[in-house]
């Protein structure tokens, strides 16, 4: 019915795909910046993609109900990464505001 | 009579060592230290050995028993370290480290006694490295530039002699599938596990070459610590090797030639390098080395000629005795020539001496000469061209040890007069020498009828003495003056100043401090990045390495239930080499 | 078995209530030690006794549920943890007091009140990372463990702790991300997530990539050359009794966790052993070096551990079959002697700084203060961890060289007599400056009184030492059976 | 649709490398928020309505107002000075690392589904008809209670290390305050409306608890909540009551029970609601003091 060349391409697959993807580039701008803030938004990108992997595995197709445990293992995934966000730039402030004042 | 356990043996020592702990308790415990060793006496001197010990639960299951050759080695290092801790009392009574040294003495002490009846390689290792590692506290005793050069050295053989015997006491227990000391010598152990041990304990007993340490560590350590190393420690690497090694049981010719050849180069070397020595102890220490060859040569006979080794193993036994108590006492005697002035006491305690000395050199009548009738009497049952060489050897060690002690006394003679040198040393002197004439009459050694005396047996201080008056003369006349060398033989060409760094010397740290600070400034930005490069490599390359690399065959599970047979080629990685 | 659920719970509802009550933080945190303590002494006895256990959480069993599983491996793991952090906690309290005084240094009231929350939660996190059965859990339970360490980490306010701490935490967290997307893959591939899915995952290209994922998060949590990167300076620009719970503690639940994967089937691709095989030997060797050159006497027990990790990782990988051959205790007991070891060493370091008022090498006896018994503590520690007998790491090294033997694996067995040798080489830098006193020190060299400091050294010190002689009993609990 | 996906999925990518290799920081921040609410959208196409809800509101609403705090406290950031050679490293690597991945993913053995038959036989006994609130609560509620530890051990980071001297907003002035006055309440109301949905239908604690904290951010802004100028000791309850309400909660029913988690038969629902308003306020709770900041003990000077 699509026109589309790829015929088993399913929206599971281009998310997984796109997971992967996510992946790779937070993991390479990881390690090519030295800018705080930059690697802690890395590292949040990062878990969206694993989170994509997760959600899109869980996805059974059309029409199918999707596995609920993953889902629950990204909302888990989602809250703890907030907390440790906040807990990395209350850090990188601290850095910032010390460092712009002495080096002990 | 009451039976001794025999974990006292060890035990004793050690719990005067608790005792050290309290600072209360301080003085009573210095004064116990000579005292330590008795329960070793005892249970070595019983008229029934103690009743072997199983202590299971410690370490890797501790066994300890007495065995008949245990406890003659047994009780002539109890006696020694009995004076080495009386002789240490009374010469460091005005140093302030003594307690230090106390300490690393007990804990030597402990080693050397336990490892003596310990019967499994866990508790025998244990008390072998215990021993060695305190005796570095000794050596290092003195905190001058010397005993930091000698400590340098020590540990270095010392670390270098453990992890030898650590891996051929491992293989070994591999190859024989137990724990105990004496399966080692059954047959079917691997050369390569013997010659580990082998070269474990010849570093502690001194062959050349692996005696660059004993010299060293002998005159920088304090008299009495050196007494201990030559008369009890020395020992416990030819204890360790006439209870590891398949004596009596296996023929093995090369061996016993490579050992022979080691020994004829200590007989050689030692008084060669100790005649031009000018410190008295490193002489002594010297003669050590040649006079531990000579029971090296005894080991190698015995590996070559099992026939023999019986009656070489009697011999054995008793020329290491008779060599504790002789040695003991000349080192011991050392603090007192010291401490006496010149002229007529010094000549009583030179006097005194000379009857370890003649001992030593193996005059008639003599311990000495009793232990070298001893080997000569049970070489002559193995081969002949064994017997053949060993007139020889006995000959020139007779001929190096009455050189060396020539040349002792006469360093002696001449020393200089130390005020800081108490006069209670002289005690525990009197007595070693007395050991050192009549101390084979107290403990068990196997009995060797006596020859009757010949003129020849005199031939060798004859010689030393008509060399050394020659060389006195050649001296005098052509006027040139002996310097001595540092001691240390040619170690001291590579390192003519020592110098107070810390041991196995590493870079000064100024400079280095100020080379460090404009990569400090740059370091946490490159750091990030670099780690965070790191991770991502990490991870790739493990994923690769996954994916690509094909499992072995017959160890993926494509029915994936359980999970043993997925975990089967966990053995081959090691199958791999 | 309500002693599983409590080992994690107790330290957790303490650490709950030193925060919320900061005024008797220390209080709080020591009745939540010593109960913690009892808890892992009681599990053991129980395990030792009548076996493994396990629950199911909420009834619901494995693989939608949780279990709690507590063998042998476990009940050792988390006796470890226990008894370390009672020295720890001993130090704690001499250095930053149980009640607040009258008239307070504002930083020594603000170490009391931040630490004690932290170290209960670092407690429960590791008690919970040791009993968790499954992988999802895993992750969160490394993620209260990563922050509660970094916590300690950045206790000490300074601008190169903090630093530190942020480098820790970034590295913590992509650690804990990549162990997560392992999880992931391995959901994709296998459907599930408790630890039973890793013998599955060998028969896919995903579930394999998973496994490496996993072990390179573990791996970075682990501080595994060469992801070791953030952890010299965070262990050493923390306050010592932080130094000792890091260094001693969090790295060994990363380790736990490796051996884990081990005996449940899970490394079981080979090209994946080899290189952690590799990765182990250098950081020996690398830890070594740095230590060596190391000018500062944290740093260079910092390094050491790097090295020691790469020992305990090298014995994790070729630990061999779990079911046929024991050389995967060997992994175990070098966990065991090193935390003991290391966090006795860490302690010592920090009286020594604290007396002399630096930790420079070259100046550890250039001063006329002795601080003799941190000095003794430090050896006898060094001992420990060289494996000298009759220490935990002799026996230790011992398992481990039998078990290598018993392979065949002669270049391993090298590789970790090398190992030893440059341990006593980088030790004995520091032993022999301690034990020989130097050219500046006068004869009546100044000591400092004991403190209650030197009483936890010491005391760690002495039980690596007799931890050897008793190993029978860690033995014990390692030759039970193991749930997998 | 097909079609759609694809344009959503580059989008996303598009997006999130915008955000990460922005030279400014608000650009970067933007570029995140942007990244967020594109990906919720692409959580609701893959018909996981919860995730999305929580990632907009959280993962993306929470976390983009604290970076932009963070960021206006930060000084701008300096040009990247990378080697040419390791940024191609990584760049490799990268590459490497998500091309396996790539493959993995696209030849996944057959859906192996584990969990579903599970789920689904044992949803009846749960108490609650969501399939995700189920597992969060009750199947695998050991992983919610030590997700609270987390935020909870963050908050102790974050009070024992924030900035010291946290600046107190603006007022917002007059024209705000009536918009206060209806969004205070309606958060309230709202998010006692999702955890009570959360039961039956998507929503739940976690969403609830990020309404929540909404409305508190929004009376925070607005001026009229100072956590600085409260005692941090009924904070810190406040904060904690959710987990120890849940810690208590696990313990009795194992007192009860005999297995820890384990809700006496028939009465799960009623567990479970109770747990999940503890949770509501302390999420709330926390994700406003992670943002704000808070003063520990009183120790501060």
């Amino acid at each position: 019915m699509t026109p589309f060349p790829f015929p088993d391409l399913t929206p599971q697959l281009i998310y997984h795909l796109a997971g992967a993807a996510l992946v790779g580039i937070a993991l390479y701008r990881g390690a090519t910046s030295s800018d705080l803030l930059t690697r802690i938004l890395a590292l949040n990108v990062l878990s969206v993609g694993i989170a994509a992997v997760f959600v899109a595995a869980a996805n059974r197709g059309a029409g199918a109900v999707p596995d609920p445990v993953p889902h629950a293992f990204v909302l888990t995934g989602i809250v703890v990464l907030v907390a440790v966000t906040a807990a990395l730039l209350a850090l990188a402030e601290r850095i910032d505001l010390t460092g712009a004042k002495s080096d002990d | 009579m009451i039976e001794l356990p025999l974990f006292l043996v060890p035990g004793a020592p050690l719990a005067l060592l608790i005792l050290f702990a309290l600072p209360q308790a301080r003085a009573t415990a210095r004064a116990l230290v000579p005292v330590a060793p008795l329960p070793a006496l005892l249970a070595a001197l019983a008229p029934v050995a103690p009743p072997p010990l199983a202590l299971d639960w410690l370490l890797l299951g501790t066994r300890l028993a007495l065995t008949e050759t245990g406890a003659t080695f047994l009780a002539f290092s109890a006696l020694l370290w009995a004076l080495a801790g009386w002789g240490a009392e009374r010469l460091l009574v005005r140093d302030p480290a003594r307690d230090r040294f106390s300490v690393c003495l007990l804990l030597a002490m402990t080693g050397n006694l336990g490892l003596l009846v310990a019967q499994d390689l866990g508790s025998f290792y244990a008390f072998f490295a215990m021993m060695s590692l305190a005796s570095w506290g000794l050596v290092l005793h003195g905190g001058g530039a010397a005993q930091v050069f000698a400590g340098r050295i020590y540990i270095a053989f010392a670390i270098l002699g453990e992890v030898a015997l650590f891996a051929g006491l491992a293989m070994g227990a591999f190859a024989t599938g137990t724990y105990m000391l004496a399966d080692l010598a059954q047959p079917g152990v691997p050369p390569l596990a013997l010659a580990l041990v082998a070269v474990g304990f010849l570093i502690k007993l001194g062959a050349v070459p692996l005696h660059l340490w004993l010299p060293l560590a002998h005159s920088a350590a304090p008299a009495p610590a050196s007494a201990v190393l030559s008369g009890a420690m020395l020992k416990a690497g030819l204890f360790g090797l006439m209870t590891v090694l398949p004596l009596g049981a296996v023929v093995a010719p090369e061996a016993g030639a490579l050992l022979a050849a080691m020994a004829v180069a200590g007989l050689l070397i030692a008084p060669l390098l100790g005649l031009v020595q000018g410190d008295p102890k490193a002489v002594l220490a010297y003669s050590s080395i040649g006079q531990m060859s000579l029971m090296a040569l005894g080991l190698g006979v015995g590996l070559a000629a099992p026939e023999a080794w019986p009656a070489i193993a009697v011999a054995l036994v008793l020329l290491a005795a008779h060599h504790a108590f002789a040695k003991a006492a000349l080192f011991l005697g050392v603090p007192v020539v010291w401490a006496t002035g010149i002229g007529w006491p010094r000549a009583l305690v030179l006097g005194a001496m000379a009857l370890p000395a003649a001992a030593l050199i193996g005059l008639p009548g003599t311990s000495g000469g009793l232990a070298k009738d001893a080997i000569k009497t049970a070489v002559a049952v193995g081969p002949g061209a064994w017997a053949f060489w060993l007139a020889p050897a006995l000959f020139a060690a007779s001929l190096g040890t009455a050189c060396l002690m020539l040349r002792a006394f006469a360093l002696l003679a001449a020393a200089p007069i130390r005020a800081e040198v108490p006069r209670g040393v002289a005690l525990p002197f009197a007595v070693a020498v007395g050991l050192g004439v009549a101390g084979l009459a107290l403990i068990p050694v196997p009995t060797h009828a006596a020859k009757a005396a010949v003129p020849s047996d005199l031939l060798p201080l004859a010689m030393a003495a008509a060399l050394a008056a020659l060389t006195l003369a050649a001296v005098r006349l052509a006027r040139v003056r002996l310097v001595p060398p540092a001691p240390g033989g040619l170690l001291a060409a590579f390192e003519q100043v020592p110098v107070p760094a810390p041991v196995l010397a590493l870079p000064a740290p100024e400079r280095r401090g100020r080379a460090l600070a404009p990569r400090r400034r740059r370091r946490p930005d490159g750091l990030a990045q670099s780690g965070g490069l790191a991770i991502l490599g990490m991870a790739a390359a493990l994923a690769l390495a996954a994916v690509m690399l094909p499992e072995p065959a017959g160890s993926a599970n494509p029915t994936s239930g359980a999970p043993a047979p997925a975990a089967a080629p966990a053995q081959s990685p090691a199958a791999g080499d | 078995m309500t002693d599983t659920s409590l080992l994690v719970l107790l330290p957790f509802l303490a650490a709950l209530a030193a925060t919320i009550h900061a005024r008797g933080a220390a209080g709080w945190g020591l009745a939540g030690t010593v109960a913690s303590a009892g808890l892992a002494a009681h599990l053991a006895l129980s395990v030792h006794a009548s076996g493994p256990a396990s629950i199911a959480i909420g009834g619901w069993a494995a693989p939608l549920g949780i279990t709690l599983r507590a063998d042998g491996l476990a009940a050792l793991m988390i006796a470890m943890t226990a008894l370390v952090g009672l020295g720890v906690c001993v130090q704690a309290l001499a250095a930053w007091g149980l009640r607040p005084t009258a008239v307070e240094d504002p930083r020594r009231a603000r170490m009391r009140m931040g630490f004690w929350p932290l170290w209960l939660s670092t407690l429960a996190a590791l008690n919970g990372l040791y009993l968790s059965g499954d992988l999802f859990n895993l992750y969160v339970t490394f993620e209260i463990l990563g922050l509660a360490a970094v916590g300690l980490t950045a206790l000490s306010g300074t601008r190169r702790a903090l630093r530190a701490a942020f480098d820790y935490l970034v590295a913590g967290l992509a650690g804990s991300l990549l162990l997560l997307l392992g999880v992931a893959l391995a959901y994709a591939a296998a459907g599930r997530v408790d630890l039973g899915v890793l013998p599955l995952l060998a028969d896919s290209a995903a579930g394999r990539i998973a496994i490496a994922l996993i072990v390179s998060g573990v791996g970075l949590k682990a501080a595994l050359f060469p992801l070791h990167f953030w952890m010299p300076a965070a262990h050493s620009s923390a306050a010592p009794a932080a130094s000792a719970i890091l260094s001693a503690l969090v790295v060994k639940g990363a380790l736990y966790l490796a051996l884990r994967l081990l005996l449940e089937g899970g490394l079981v691709a080979d090209a994946l052993r080899w290189g952690l095989i590799c990765l182990g030997a250098g950081g020996m060797a690398w830890g070594s070096v740095c230590a060596l050159r190391a000018d500062r006497l944290k740093l260079l027990v910092a390094y050491s551990t790097v090295a020691q990790i790469g020992l305990i990782m090298l014995a994790i990988s070729v630990a061999g079959d779990p079911l046929t051959g024991t050389a995967w205790q060997a992994a175990a007991l070098l966990m065991l002697s090193h935390a003991l070891a290391k966090a006795a060493m860490f302690l010592a370091v920090g009286r020594i700084a604290e007396e002399l008022g630096h930790d420079r090498i070259s100046g550890l006896n250039r001063s006329d203060l002795r601080p003799g018994a941190a000095e003794f503590a430090f050896a006898i520690a060094a001992i420990s961890l060289i494996g000298l007998p009759p220490t935990a790491g002799f026996v230790g090294k011992w398992v481990l060289i039998d078990g290598l033997i018993g392979q065949g694996a002669w270049p391993v067995v090298a590789l970790v007599l090398t190992g030893t040798v440059l341990s006593v080489a980088y030790l004995s830098r520091v032993v022999s400056r301690c034990l020989r006193g130097g050219p500046h020190i006068a004869p009546g060299a100044r000591r400092p009184p004991w403190r209650a400091g030197d009483v936890a050294a010491i005391g760690l010190a002495f039980t690596a030492l007799f931890m050897g002689l008793l190993s029978a009993a860690p033995l014990a609990l390692l030759n039970g059976p193991l749930l997998s | 649709m097909i079609v759609f996906d694809l344009m959503l999925a580059a989008a996303i990518l598009v997006a999130g490398w915008s955000a990460l290799s922005a030279p400014d920081r608000t650009g970067a921040i933007a570029g995140f928020l942007v990244f967020g609410l594109l990906v919720a959208l692409s959580w609701v196409r893959l018909d996981a309505p919860d995730v999305a809800l929580a990632e907009a509101a959280i993962g993306s609403g929470l976390t983009g107002a604290l970076m932009l705090r963070a960021a206006g406290r930060m000084a701008p950031p300096a040009a990247d000075r990378v080697p040419r050679a390791q940024r191609a490293a990584a760049a490799l690597l990268a590459c490497g690392l998500a091309g396996g991945l790539a493959v993995a993913v696209m030849d996944l053995p057959g859906a192996t589904i584990v969990y579903d038959p599970l789920v689904r036989a044992d949803l009846g006994q749960s108490g609650v008809s969501n399939p995700v609130t189920a597992v969060l609560l009750n199947f695998r509620a050991w992983d919610t209670l030590l997700e609270m530890a987390v935020l909870l051990a963050a908050l102790v980071l974050v009070a024992a290390l924030g900035p010291r001297g946290t600046p107190r907003p603006a007022r917002l002035g007059p024209l705000y305050t009536p918009f206060l006055r209806i969004m205070a309440p309606l958060s309230v109301l709202v998010a006692g409306h999702l955890l009570w949905l959360g039961a039956t239908a998507p929503g739940g604690a976690f969403q609830a608890g990020a309404v929540l904290c909404g409305g508190l951010l929004a009376l925070y802004f607005g001026g009229a909540l100072r956590p600085a100028a409260v005692p941090a000791g009924p904070l810190w309850a406040l904060c904690a009551a959710g987990v120890a309400v849940f810690a208590a909660a696990a313990l009795a029913a194992e007192v009860l029970t005999g297995t820890l988690l384990a809700y006496p038969d028939g009465a799960d629902k009623i567990w479970i609601l109770a747990i999940e308003g503890g949770l509501t306020v302390s999420i709330g709770a926390t994700l406003l003091l992670l943002f704000t900041g808070l003063r520990q003990g009183g120790a501060r000077a």
